[in-house]
């Protein structure tokens, strides 16, 4: 282990700002793209239900 | 013709413009990424050395920044001219150079503001300081604006005079030139230290006056390309 | 009441009509025919102010339209050869845009229910026009009808590429529309079928 | 075969729901793996201090964004030469996941420039080469959202990411036309082949994590394609599917 | 669908794109004229050092040429898009990919080769040397055709989709990339005293290629457009 | 022989028609009627090959028009809703051009010939287009008719915009077409006057 403590390891050897800049905006994209298509899928979902039972008005015109 | 309804009739083709934007939310996005690829052209074209590119960099935003512009604009009354749309706006019950007002506008919030907004980034991949950075959001945001104004005086010609492409260039881009040279002389001096305050102050005026004058003259183009 | 006075027209190198003289009353309804380049629309758009006249004016009771300007602009409701919609937007959205530049106040409803009477179904209320059918389109543009209160109505051959179903509405939509007192002139190559005392016919001779 | 039996969208709809869970897990599992492996068992470089370690994102991120640009392109083709919807789907759920990664390629490229160049940017080749590649993505996806008609928006930018992957490698051999900053793949690796074992390790790691992710956010994306797209008729026309769309779900 | 019944429907697209150009003798001239301002714009926007200006020349120059081919492209098919003689064109038996070529021969005429003819007076404006002058030609007269055979892909890809003026720009200008980095650096090298050789060459490549890949996505892109 | 074998149509969401079969028989008119939006310009694309159909296909002579491609549209000559002539060219020069780019020669007598039959005076034939009537466009991208020698006409809408005595003289000039053994699929809301036995009507339901 090369990390003596973990403010030590934050530090990046003074380069923590760019390191994990770099790691948090990743993550934050990944689980942002997650997220988008978590409620992409429950948007589609609903209308679709909305479809299938029934049928909107605009449908039934 | 009381003035509320003059907003009336402004404020709904604002609105329709927008509107007719958001069905189409690339079209917003898309003078932005014209800007963004044509300054990466240059250093593609001129070459790496960063001392260069930031010498160069005040005049290519604004070079580009002129383009998507005069580019976006070309266009603002063909469709309306294709499909009939302006000769209902001639025959509406408002002064027509008021209406040119709200479609100049619309068309600034989305093919301008976008411009001014990105720009400091571009700004920092040509190695500007912040100050300068400043000074450039500054000076796009006045003279964008003025681009608009007087670019739309040439797209109103363009639909009227036969064979006029030339003409409207011809006409409308001598009238950029000062706020090209305004503008790119404020971010260049500021870089110099010397501030960019005197030439700001350039680009408002010729704002003001250009908010003045350009509505009336496109109101009568537009008109002669009607009859 | 509308009224040209001594009216000419020169296109070009033709002169297309000289010393035109025509007034259409409350309630009337003038049907301008004549062969293909006669000068109808041309004429329509002297009427709508958009084209200047060589000669002779133009009176809205009694006052040139060229003083009223704007005043003018305020009586009227022109739909010429285009349609003036917007491919992108949905009909709904085209009659209200439409309106709303007219200065004219016109609801989501108003405007649902106008396209409907029409004949529009609401399936295709929501689509972008440019998929609909030619004849669709010019619906579009003709629903301004059902909203407009403007009394002077100025239609370019509003029946073409209509099917004899919309001809009829349209037709009894301009009937509703006299008998409240309105005027119209329409430019048209078929026979309008309405009552005869409530139309002038008016044949340039090309 | 099984492709023709998974080529239409509602049967592809629950296998892909069935492949998911697998993926995700893999990819969370290696992610974490090689972040263990990155930071606490690779060495510090000597030549750039811990600065380097940007390299266990930022290659990977290139490599997918590459990658995917091909792999969407030849979905592209597929779509076009077969008239396949679901490959035009694929190619569909494929650009947005791209063009994040290749932003990511330029976000962390800039974090390590900045401490190594001492600039965010420099007007490299592949740094260039980069920026195009996202103006590809950009292209891809705003062409088809500018496009009403489905079918045509399909077929439209099928033609165009077919047309720019020619490109693709055109930009990328430009670097040896073009004097270039960016390191190429011996330079971090020269410090020691023990040391280098071990980052190459964690670095392989991570791009095998960063494909299983794509593989599941694609497959992900897909499946909502299919319930927006696939129209209320022909669903109907298939009614079991319907049935075991409904269970799966 | 015999050989010289082909020639003639080729013969009889350049002919009729010709002669609309001479009647609208004024769009013909607009790419010149665009090229002329950009590239005079620049030393208003940069500054006038002559050092300065000669590295960023061939850059500058090459942009110039690239923006200018795109706007006129932007338009190649528009016209007969609107006005319906783009369906004759698919409907005419003869392969569509023949006919673009047709149609691309006679855009590069019109739009293309001034820009070839006026480029040395340009080049002079910014200190290029005799021989540099002839490469830069060279370069021009090899990449303006290959920059046009791409382009038509992006022009018929976006044939009435709105805001397409823009997004062609997007949507071609990536692909543009190499030709530009040969072509500028084309003259570079020459200027360098290196001598462009190995970058023309690239750039026949390029054209090469262009001419048996382009003609075909563009005929797929039309079909496409006119579903 | 022109023949639609179990065709299919979809545009969007709706089906537009289905299991459609029609033949055309050499000599006889095909014309298609319907409200508006009811599918007759798609079908009339399908015909000449612009839009693929759905399901179904087109068979020219027995054999499928998506394997002849260049040698179908050899046969064909088809005019739509647009009328596909340039504002800027001359009526002469816009017939002859689009014959040219068709592949069928005309000379410029020949072009000024079919201008005249279709009763475009002399006069404007050295005009720009963009300067005619509505009508008087229609009628020069009609003009290609008189000089076609392909056997299959699809037209689509073809009379809209006409005054009375062009659409008789074009309704004659099909009558010829059809006597000399030629095919017509035309789309149209109004009533052709050819004799009976000649014209086949499709009715599209809606
Ligand atoms: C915005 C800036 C940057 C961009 C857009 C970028 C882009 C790329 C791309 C596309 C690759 C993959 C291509 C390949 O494998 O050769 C890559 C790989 C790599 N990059 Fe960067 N990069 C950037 C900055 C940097 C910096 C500042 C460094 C280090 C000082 C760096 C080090 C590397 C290394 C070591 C590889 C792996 C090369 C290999 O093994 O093949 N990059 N980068
Ligand atoms: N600049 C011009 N030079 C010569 N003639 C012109 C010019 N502009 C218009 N014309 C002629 O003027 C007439 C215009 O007629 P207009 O458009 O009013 O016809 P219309 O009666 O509406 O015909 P249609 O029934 O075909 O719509 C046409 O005959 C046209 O040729
Ligand atoms: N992308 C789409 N989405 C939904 N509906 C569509 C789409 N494209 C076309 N349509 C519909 O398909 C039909 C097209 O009909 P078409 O143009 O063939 O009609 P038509 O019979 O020629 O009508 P007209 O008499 O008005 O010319 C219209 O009802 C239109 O609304
Ligand atoms: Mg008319
Ligand atoms: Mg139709």
């Amino acid at each position: 282990m090369q990390w003596g403590s973990a403010s030590e390891f934050f530090a990046m050897g003074g380069y923590g700002l760019y390191v994990w800049t770099s790691f948090v905006v990743t993550a934050l994209c990944m689980v942002w793209e997650v997220l988008a298509l978590w409620r992409r899928r429950a948007a589609a979902r609903a209308e679709h239900r909305a479809m299938l039972l029934g049928g909107t008005d605009e449908t039934a015109a | 013709m009381s003035r509320s309804s003059m907003w009336e009739a402004v404020g709904g083709i604002v609105r329709r413009d927008l509107l007719l934007a958001m069905r189409r939310r690339s079209d917003a996005a898309m003078s932005v990424f014209f800007l963004v690829i044509v300054v990466s052209l240059f250093p593609l074209g001129v070459g790496p050395e960063p001392a260069v590119l930031r010498t160069i960099g005040p005049g290519v935003l604004w070079v580009a920044a002129l383009l998507a512009c005069l580019l976006s604009l070309a266009r603002v009354f063909t469709a309306d001219y294709v499909d009939g749309t302006l000769e209902q706006m001639v025959l509406v019950p408002q002064p027509l150079a008021v209406l040119v007002v709200g479609k100049v506008f619309a068309h600034w919030v989305i093919s301008g503001l976008p411009i001014v907004v990105l720009s400091p980034l571009l700004g920092l991949q040509f190695g500007l300081s912040g100050e300068s950075l400043g000074v450039l959001v500054m000076s796009l945001l006045l003279g964008t604006p003025t681009l608009s104004m007087i670019g739309t005086i040439g797209a109103a010609l363009v639909l009227g005079v036969r064979g006029s492409g030339l003409l409207v260039a011809l006409l409308v881009l001598p009238l950029y030139v000062p706020v090209l040279i305004f503008g790119a002389g404020a971010v260049t001096s500021s870089m110099a230290g010397i501030g960019g305050e005197a030439n700001l102050s350039l680009l408002g005026a010729c704002l003001v006056l250009s908010l003045f004058l350009a509505p009336w003259a496109t109101a009568v183009a537009l008109r002669i390309a009607l009859e | 009441m509308l009224q040209a006075v001594t009216l000419s027209c020169r296109r070009g190198e033709r002169r297309l009509f000289s010393d035109l003289n025509v007034k259409v009353e409350p309630g009337t309804l003038l049907a301008v025919v004549g062969e293909n380049g006669s000068g109808k629309t041309s004429l329509l758009r002297i009427f709508s102010s958009l084209l200047p006249p060589e000669e002779g004016s133009i009176l809205w009771d009694g006052e040139d339209i060229h003083q009223l300007k704007e005043l003018y602009s305020e009586q009227l409701t022109y739909i010429g050869h285009l349609n003036g919609i917007k491919d992108d937007l949905t009909p709904i959205e085209n009659v209200m845009s439409a309106m709303a530049l007219a200065g004219e106040v016109c609801s989501r409803t108003a405007a649902q229910e106008a396209l409907e009477a029409i004949g529009l179904k609401r399936l295709i209320h929501r689509l972008p026009s440019k998929v609909l059918s030619q004849g669709q389109k010019r619906r579009v543009a003709l629903a301004r009808l059902w909203v407009s209160t403007r009394p002077l109505w100025l239609l370019d051959e509003p029946f073409t590429s209509l099917d004899a179903a919309s001809t009829g509405v349209v037709t009894q939509r301009l009937h509703a529309h006299l008998q409240r007192g309105g005027l119209a002139v329409i430019v048209t190559h078929q026979e309008v079928e309405l009552p005869a005392e409530r139309v002038q016919r008016l044949r340039l001779a090309g | 075969m099984i492709w023709s039996k998974y080529s239409a969208p509602q049967a592809f709809y629950p296998l892909a729901g069935r492949l998911i869970p697998w993926f995700s897990v893999v990819a969370v599992a290696l992610i974490g793996v090689g972040l263990y492996m990155g930071f606490f068992v690779a060495p510090t470089d000597f030549q750039q201090g811990e600065a380097y370690r940007i390299i266990f994102v930022h290659v990977p991120a290139a490599w997918m964004s590459m990658f995917l640009y091909v792999v969407m392109a030849v979905w592209a083709g597929v779509g076009l030469g077969l008239n396949a919807r679901l490959s035009f789907m694929m190619a569909q759920a494929i650009a947005p996941t791209g063009a994040m990664f290749t932003f990511l390629a330029l976000l962390t490229g800039a974090m390590w420039g900045k401490p190594t160049w001492g600039a965010w940017w420099v007007w490299d080749a592949r740094l260039t080469s980069e920026l195009i590649l996202l103006f590809q993505y950009a292209g891809v996806m705003l062409l088809r959202t500018s496009i009403d008609d489905l079918r045509r928006a399909d077929r439209s930018s099928a033609v165009f990411s077919l047309v720019g992957v020619v490109n693709v490698p055109i930009i990328y051999f430009s670097v040896q036309w073009w004097n270039t900053l960016h390191q190429g793949a011996s330079v971090s690796m020269s410090t020691g082949s023990k040391m280098a074992a071990t980052m190459l390790t964690a670095m392989l790691l991570m791009t095998l994590a960063f494909w299983l992710y794509s593989v599941a956010v694609i497959l992900s994306r897909v499946r909502c394609i299919i319930v927006e797209r696939e129209s209320l008729p022909v669903w109907e026309e298939q009614p079991t599917v319907v049935q075991k769309v409904a269970e799966v779900r």
